[in-house]
């Protein structure tokens, strides 16, 4: 109604958008996309950044679970075996019925979400440490895979899986639909519903939570669910770009889903922080690793350059934080 | 004591957090041989003082000046030269560490520059012994309650030998009988000259100690002067800046027969075989010294702890609720008296920490409103006279409206059992004469309240009934006309009730 | 060695005892776990008790007890490290590209201890003063000191001299009477103002802040130690090899956190004790042989390594809530 | 069985058939070794059956080259008679390998190799003459002038540093083929794909890619054709989803191989030496090659093959008893 005070909070929202964590992050890699594109003519062409998009797609999905986890106080150290478990049994679960190829996708999410729930149950009902739990559950994941890995002597052209991986409705990569969509869901979980309240609750302060009544167990029980849905789906997804899974697809996904976590400000203690802002550190992370791949260096300066940039771009997203 | 200058000022000082101005040219002068009083309400900035007193933070302007010499860079480990010793609000003591290790820290005993653990042993032996702290000196701190953890705090500042001691709220979680020992404690100092500034919202503790006072409000010093010749009621109204009146609300019983709770041979943590009744419309009061079991006996009726029972009815259903939810479900809520640790989400706005019981019960999934949330919010807020943008971390609030925001939470769930863990703990005069008038309005709505306090005079003034808990057993009831400090402590100490003095 | 112990003893009358004796209470669980697990190893393969074998089995377990300690440091002070294992491959190459050379086991060794001592310091520098959080700062830190491996020495190689090498990894149990030694050095460390803070800075930072202690130089000397540690693991590893290879540390990162978290060390700081962690790197350590001599097979080892972790962590827990 | 008194090289003692043999695997999870290690059970079974083999010990480093050593001790601590071994480093087990040659046990090297002569044997390609080969072929293919990427597999690593050197001296004597960009992956799909995209759109002239084993040269066709970018002379390894993508894109390509059998070979080994009779010190198994020639033949094989697998090829004692005599 009142058209000054509304513009007046306009600015004041807008001012802290501007000065958001997320939206750091977001500026960073906006500003090392245009350095990049400067510097290295090719880096900057449409179907490059594209490419981007499409990589970091699968890395923010299987960030979407490690936040819920990390918010709400714990780590997923577990998510580097279920994509790979996902990437690799999709193709043994395939029913010939099936044409479309959909009911093998349900089933590995189903699967993966279960593995999920069952770190859940080891960290909410044994109270066993979420680290040691999810570690533990890696190397089960270890032992299942030497039994299923190799045992697909037919490899399985799961027509849905292919389509995730390699069409572009509209010009647009199917995966990064579909880490849209996932991320829209994320955040209206996180931001919208009781549930997502309850995860930030059982981060910040797990006894205050138990005692205003917070179902502690059935929460925590429900984010490492999630987190193994993110990480099936993106098996899936990796399964899909890249035509075949392997043992060992999923291993570059822990320390990034970790980092990307973390360069998008959420709290590595649990009970701060948001998935707008592991998203555009998700993107961050695939651009500083294309960045490294274009440059001519030997294998170690090419390692050294990485991990300067991670440092120097964290500075420059986590200002903020400094500055409290 | 002769020395002119005092051992510690605070001329002219300022400060502001994010720009909100907390502390406004305040002026402070420590003499030695003096116990002076610094009071003010929830958030008048007594704690910021303090922190810039002992160097704990910078001050945006004005100085400090130790023996009358100002210095430029205060910091706690120049302040600790100085011999400045400060027990603060908030537990500096490290858990996993010894008493003897938390006492020396930072200033230990050293032999080739390793810690001397036999001279640690003898002066954190007499630091302990002089605040009545018997435990093993070798005990992690962390396996202590509260108030005992509280007692270490003041040793550690005795260890240093100060000149200058600072006490922010040393009192509010200790027992009478410890806050007793400290007071002879600062006796004794003060005949040795030592400079004491001593804050409390306990205002008979303050005359009794006192012989100076600095008031504080809104950041800016309203009084400071000699405590000659004014009496409790003068000191809040420099506080409050109005006549302040009664402390304790005039109330009828609103008891009525209906038992709200009912357990028989009931055992919990430290409670054995407890049998109790509570009725709805009434208070009961339980008292005790600390640590006797009086918070196993709310927390098992929580739910929260496991607990044994041979019989029980909550609210009409048998049985005792096995969880939290299960509690609450059955119209119970619980106030826990730590609230940083236990009551409250601090980093977290205040808005979701008055909502949080709603969001545990509410579907998980469900869309949520937030106008309506804000709705509900402001309600509670306005209610409980909560001030200020609701989106502000808890942590931003002064320590007595924390409280009111641990209270509020549970309202919009109508619960018809409130289990209230010292709710008044550190909390300023006139807060504290809210949360009265709160406690006796929902009792005479029908709900059973049960108050455990470490202030026996609340448990005097507020309740219809009090229970006495000593060594995990019910020893004691005493009904309203019955109610003294006397009787409370005889009962609690063990002592026969003609025996008062213990 | 007995002047090094000295100083420890003289502080250690009653109250100094007292402490120690009640910081082994948490433990009982685990001590119990590992002890059994000692007894089938001994009771599967006899040769244990002999000399050689003990030898032998220590130096199995040495550099990760030594990770395992710089993991622990670190989590005390409520921060990680994620460069472990690239620290103990610079380690390595170091030593086997200096040894050798002019500079001798001596200066290699020293080069070794500097490298460590001054990457950790920089790292504890940029975590503290830039208030990073130390999960990213020591990822980047990784590709870092990995990178830096991969400079000095591109591919395997370098050497070690053969006596150092039969020395630390020969016949008889050097390593374990180091590792004593490490652990009663760590002892006087802890029993120095510097040392103890690290739980107070840890648990608490402004608390510790406010009792005078200057929490910043607590938090970098521990940093510093972690990088010496895993610096003088790497070391200890190219010894036992022989040889440089620069990336030979890679699963030291997570089996270190792993026994530092198994051994009941806190992810919050300030919870749990050295000797927690080293009896949860012996357990790990000691796991792998004792599956070989049941025969396991890979798949067992897998199901079974998950199991015991998981077993050892939630059994005491259990004990505990009765 | 006859007493092995000491035709080859470490074997001492009362070495007597039936033997027990010990499997140090690296890492028994990737398909490659999985693929393996079913070469390594099928020999001893078949050996079972002549009574030469009683037992195999599997040991699982998972990746790990310290547990490796740990393991290999073990297994000296329990007295197997053969360790058959992929090292997880070239240099760590170097010490705890002479020990075991030290104690009479034989000691069978395969695959990726450790720098010590205290072992009974080592059995494997020449990577030096993989790269030459490899080199030498994309060379031809782009007409001896061109620009090209060159794949690695993981940086620090003797085998990938090996090939990468054996491909010098034939680029060094082609000053017209110009190396645009080189990476270091691990040897799988994705990470090539990933790395071979990002070059694409930094280099848009690019005439053939060098790719030095694993899964890499799979990777870079998806690259190229995701990108709709045309399909270039690669080069690369065996691998079931590289061979089919050839076919399928229609590419000149060649590959060759580090041959599964390896393991089955140097369980072999192990018995003969274990049975007296000499061993040289290295065996060196010459590099398959396909090409455009033959890969028809490997391909209608595929089916015998897991999806993420590799297509090796034929082998049997035959095979094996020629390239002992042929050494
Ligand atoms: N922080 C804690 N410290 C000690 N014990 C705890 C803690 N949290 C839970 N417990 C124990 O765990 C048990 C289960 O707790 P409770 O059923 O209240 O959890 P909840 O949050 O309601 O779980 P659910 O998800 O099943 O609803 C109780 O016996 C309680 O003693
Ligand atoms: N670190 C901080 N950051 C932001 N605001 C702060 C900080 N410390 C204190 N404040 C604010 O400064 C004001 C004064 O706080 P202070 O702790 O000095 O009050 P107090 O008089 O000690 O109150 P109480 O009686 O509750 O202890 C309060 O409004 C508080 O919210
Ligand atoms: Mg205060
Ligand atoms: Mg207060």
């Amino acid at each position: 109604m009142n058209s000054s005070t509304s513009a007046a909070s306009f600015t004041r929202r807008a001012s802290m958008v501007l000065r958001s964590r997320p939206f750091l992050t977001f500026a960073t890699v906006l500003l090392v996309w245009a350095v990049a594109s400067v510097m290295r003519p090719g880096f900057g062409a449409f179907g490059h950044l594209r490419y981007l998009v499409e990589l970091a797609s699968v890395i923010g999905l299987v960030a979407a679970g490690q936040t819920f986890v990390v918010i709400a106080g714990g780590i997923d150290l577990s998510i580097a075996a279920i994509v790979t478990v996902s990437a690799v049994s999709l193709p043994l679960l395939s029913i010939d019925a099936d044409p479309t190829g959909l009911t093998a996708i349900l089933a590995t999410l189903v699967m993966t979400t279960f593995i999920g729930l069952g770190n859940g149950l080891g960290v909410a009902y044994l109270r066993v440490h979420p680290m040691i739990m999810t570690l533990a559950m890696a190397t089960f994941l270890q032992g299942l895979l030497i039994i299923i890995a190799g045992g697909s002597a037919i490899s399985s052209q799961n027509p849905l899986v292919a389509w995730l991986g390699n069409a572009r409705p509209a010009g647009i990569p199917a995966g990064v639909f579909v880490w849209l969509g996932v991320s829209a869901l994320v955040l209206l979980i996180m931001h919208a519903t009781p549930l997502g309240t309850r995860i930030y609750a059982i981060g910040a302060n797990p006894l205050a939570s138990r005692l205003s009544g917070v179902p502690l167990q059935a929460t925590t029980t429900v984010v490492y669910a999630i987190s193994g849905f993110t990480a099936g789906l993106a098996g899936v997804l990796l399964l899909g770009m890249n035509g075949q899974g392997y043992v060992g697809i999923g291993d570059p996904y822990l320390l990034a889903s970790i980092a990307a976590v973390v360069l998008g400000g959420t709290s590595i203690l649990g009970g701060l922080g948001t998935y707008a802002g592991t998203m555009p550190g998700a993107l961050l992370l695939v651009t500083i690793t294309a960045l490294i791949t274009v440059v001519n260096a030997s294998a170690g300066w090419r390692s050294i350059l990485f991990g300067s940039l991670v440092l120097i771009l964290l500075l420059l997203s986590g200002r903020e934080k400094v500055r409290r | 004591m002769a020395t002119d200058a005092p051992y510690l000022a605070a001329r002219g000082v300022s400060k502001s957090f994010f720009g909100n101005p907390v502390l406004r040219d305040v002026s402070i002068e420590l003499y030695p041989g003096r116990i002076h009083a610094l009071l003010g309400e929830n958030g008048a900035g007594k704690s910021t003082l303090i922190n810039l007193l002992s160097g704990a933070m910078p001050a945006d302007r004005g100085t400090i000046e130790i023996d009358g010499n100002p210095v430029p860079r205060m910091s706690p480990a120049a302040a600790q030269a100085a011999g400045i010793a400060v027990v603060q609000q908030e537990l500096s003591v490290t858990g996993s560490l010894s008493i003897a290790e938390n006492i020396g820290l930072g200033s230990y005993p050293r032999r080739f520059g390793i810690i001397d653990y036999t001279e640690l042993s003898a002066r954190a032996g007499a630091a302990a012994s002089l605040v009545g702290l018997h435990e093993p000196l070798s005990m992690p701190v962390g396996n202590l309650p509260l108030g005992r953890r509280q007692m270490v705090e003041i040793a550690k500042a005795l260890y240093r030998k100060p000149r200058v001691l600072i006490l922010d709220e040393p009192t509010s979680s200790l027992s009478a009988s410890e806050a007793r020992i400290l007071t002879e404690l600062l006796q004794k100092l003060k005949g040795e000259g030592v400079a004491i500034l001593f804050i409390s919202h306990r205002l008979p503790e303050v005359m009794a100690l006192c012989q100076h006072v600095t008031i504080l409000k809104d950041g800016v010093r309203t009084a400071d002067r000699s405590i000659a010749g004014i009496d409790a009621d003068g000191l809040v109204r420099l506080m409050v800046g109005r006549d302040p009146g009664d402390l304790f609300p005039h109330w009828t019983t609103a008891r009525s027969r209906a038992k709200a709770i009912v357990i028989k041979g009931f055992s919990s943590g430290l409670i054995r075989e407890a049998d109790l009744e509570i009725k709805t419309g009434e208070v009961l009061g339980i008292g005790g010294l600390a640590g006797q079991g009086q918070e196993d006996l709310l927390l098992g009726l929580y739910g929260a702890t496991p607990a044994e029972t041979s019989a029980a009815e909550v609210n009409g259903n048998a049985g005792l609720p096995r969880s939290v939810s299960q509690a609450n479900a059955m119209g119970i809520a619980y106030v826990p008296a730590d609230r940083k640790r236990e009551g409250l989400h601090i980093s977290h706005p205040i808005i979701t920490n008055l909502l949080l019981p709603g969001f545990a019960r509410a579907a998980a999934l469900r869309l949520r409103n937030r106008i309506k949330e804000g709705e509900i919010a402001k309600g509670l807020a306005a209610h409980f006279a909560i001030k200020g943008d609701l989106d502000r971390p808890a942590q931003a609030l002064s320590g007595g409206n924390q409280q009111k925001v641990a209270l509020a939470k549970w309202m919009p769930h109508q619960p018809q059992v409130l289990l209230l863990n010292d709710p008044t703990r550190g909390v300023d005069v006139e807060t504290k004469r809210e949360i009265y008038i709160m406690l006796r309005q929902f009792a005479s709505d029908g709900k059973a309240v049960v108050l455990l306090s470490s202030d026996t005079p609340e448990l005097v003034h507020l309740c219809d009934r009090v229970v006495v808990i000593r060594e995990g057993r019910i020893v004691s009831e005493l009904q309203r006309a019955d109610l003294s400090e006397q009787a409370i402590v005889a009962a609690a100490v063990g002592a026969e009730p003609t025996v008062t003095a213990a | 060695m007995s002047g090094a112990t000295t100083p420890a003893e003289q502080a250690a009358p009653p109250l100094y005892w007292q402490v120690q004796r009640r910081r082994n209470g948490d433990l009982f669980g685990l001590f119990a776990v590992v002890v059994v697990f000692l007894a089938a190893y001994g009771f599967l393969f006899p040769g244990f008790f002999t000399l050689p074998g003990f030898a032998k089995f220590t130096q199995s377990w040495f550099p990760l007890a030594l990770v395992a300690m710089a993991q622990a440091i670190l989590m005390l002070t409520g921060g990680i490290s994620l460069a472990i294992g690239a620290m103990v491959s610079l380690g390595a190459v170091i030593a086997a590209t200096t040894m050798a050379g002019p500079l001798g086991v001596g200066g290699g060794t020293a080069v070794v201890a500097l490298a460590g001592l001054g990457i950790g310091a920089a790292t504890g520098l940029i975590v503290v003063k830039l208030r990073l959080p130390a999960i990213v700062v020591t990822l980047a830190g990784s590709f870092i000191v990995g990178g830096a491996a991969l400079l000095i020495l591109p591919r395997p190689g370098g050497a070690v001299p053969m006596w150092l090498s039969d020395m630390l990894a020969g016949n008889t149990p050097v390593a374990f009477l180091i590792l004593v030694v490490i652990v009663v050095l760590w002892k006087i460390y802890l029993a120095t103002p510097l040392g103890l803070a690290i739980y107070a800075a840890g648990e608490n930072p402004v608390g510790a802040y406010r009792s005078g202690i200057r929490v910043d130089r607590v938090l970098v000397s521990a940093y510093a130690i972690s990088g010496l540690l895993s610096a003088c693991a790497g070391l200890f590893v190219a010894a036992q090899t022989g040889s440089g290879d620069p990336v030979i540390g890679t699963a030291f990162t997570l089996n270190s956190i792993a026994a530092a978290v198994l051994g009941g060390i806190g992810f919050l700081g300030g919870q749990g004790s050295m000797r927690g962690a080293l009896a949860g790197s012996l357990l790990l350590s000691l796991m792998i042989s004792v599956m070989f001599f049941l025969g396991f097979t890979p798949v067992a080892q897998y199901v079974a390594q998950g199991l015991i972790i998981i077993g050892a962590v939630a059994i005491p827990q259990f004990r505990r809530k009765r | 069985a006859s007493d092995a008194s000491a035709a080859a090289k470490c074997i001492k003692g009362d070495r007597k058939a039936p033997f027990t043999i010990g499997w140090a695997n690296i890492y028994s999870v990737p398909t490659w070794m999985k693929q393996t290690q079913g070469t390594i059970e099928a020999e001893v079974e078949e050996l079972k059956k002549q009574g030469l083999v009683d037992k195999l010990v599997v040991t699982d480093a998972q990746g790990d080259a310290n547990v490796q050593i740990q393991q290999i001790q073990s297994m000296i601590d329990s007295d197997v008679d053969a360790i058959i071994l992929i090292a997880g480093s070239s240099t760590a087990p170097a010490r705890v390998v002479a020990d075991a040659c030290a104690k009479g046990i034989a000691i069978i090297n395969f695959d990726s190799l450790v720098d010590s002569e205290d072992v009974t044997a080592k059995v494997n390609t020449d990577s030096n003459q993989w790269g030459d080969q490899a080199a030498k072929f994309l060379i031809n293919a782009i007409g001896g002038k061109g620009k090209i990427l060159v794949l690695n597999g993981p940086a620090g690593i003797s085998v990938s540093d090996d090939r990468r050197k054996g491909a010098n001296a034939a680029l060094a004597a082609n000053p017209d083929v110009k190396i645009l960009a080189e990476t270091n992956t691990a040897y799988n799909v994705a990470p090539a794909q990933e790395a071979v995209t990002s070059l694409l759109f930094a280099n848009p002239e690019i005439d053939g890619i060098l790719s030095l084993g694993g899964a890499l040269s799979a990777g870079a066709i998806l690259a190229l054709d995701k990108q709709g970018r045309p399909m270039v002379p690669i080069t690369g390894e065996n691998a079931r989803q590289f061979l089919e993508l050839w076919k399928e894109k229609g590419l000149t390509s060649w590959a060759t191989m580090q041959p599964n059998w390896l393991g089955a070979f140097s369980t072999y080994i192990a018995v003969q030496a274990l049975q007296g009779k000499d061993i040289p010190a290295f065996v060196k198994v010459p590099l398959p090659i396909i090409d455009n020639s033959n890969i028809d033949q490997y391909l209608a094989k595929a089916g015998d093959f897991p999806a993420d697998g590799y297509i090796y090829s034929p082998y049997d004692h035959a095979l094996f008893d020629k390239m002992l005599a042929e050494q």
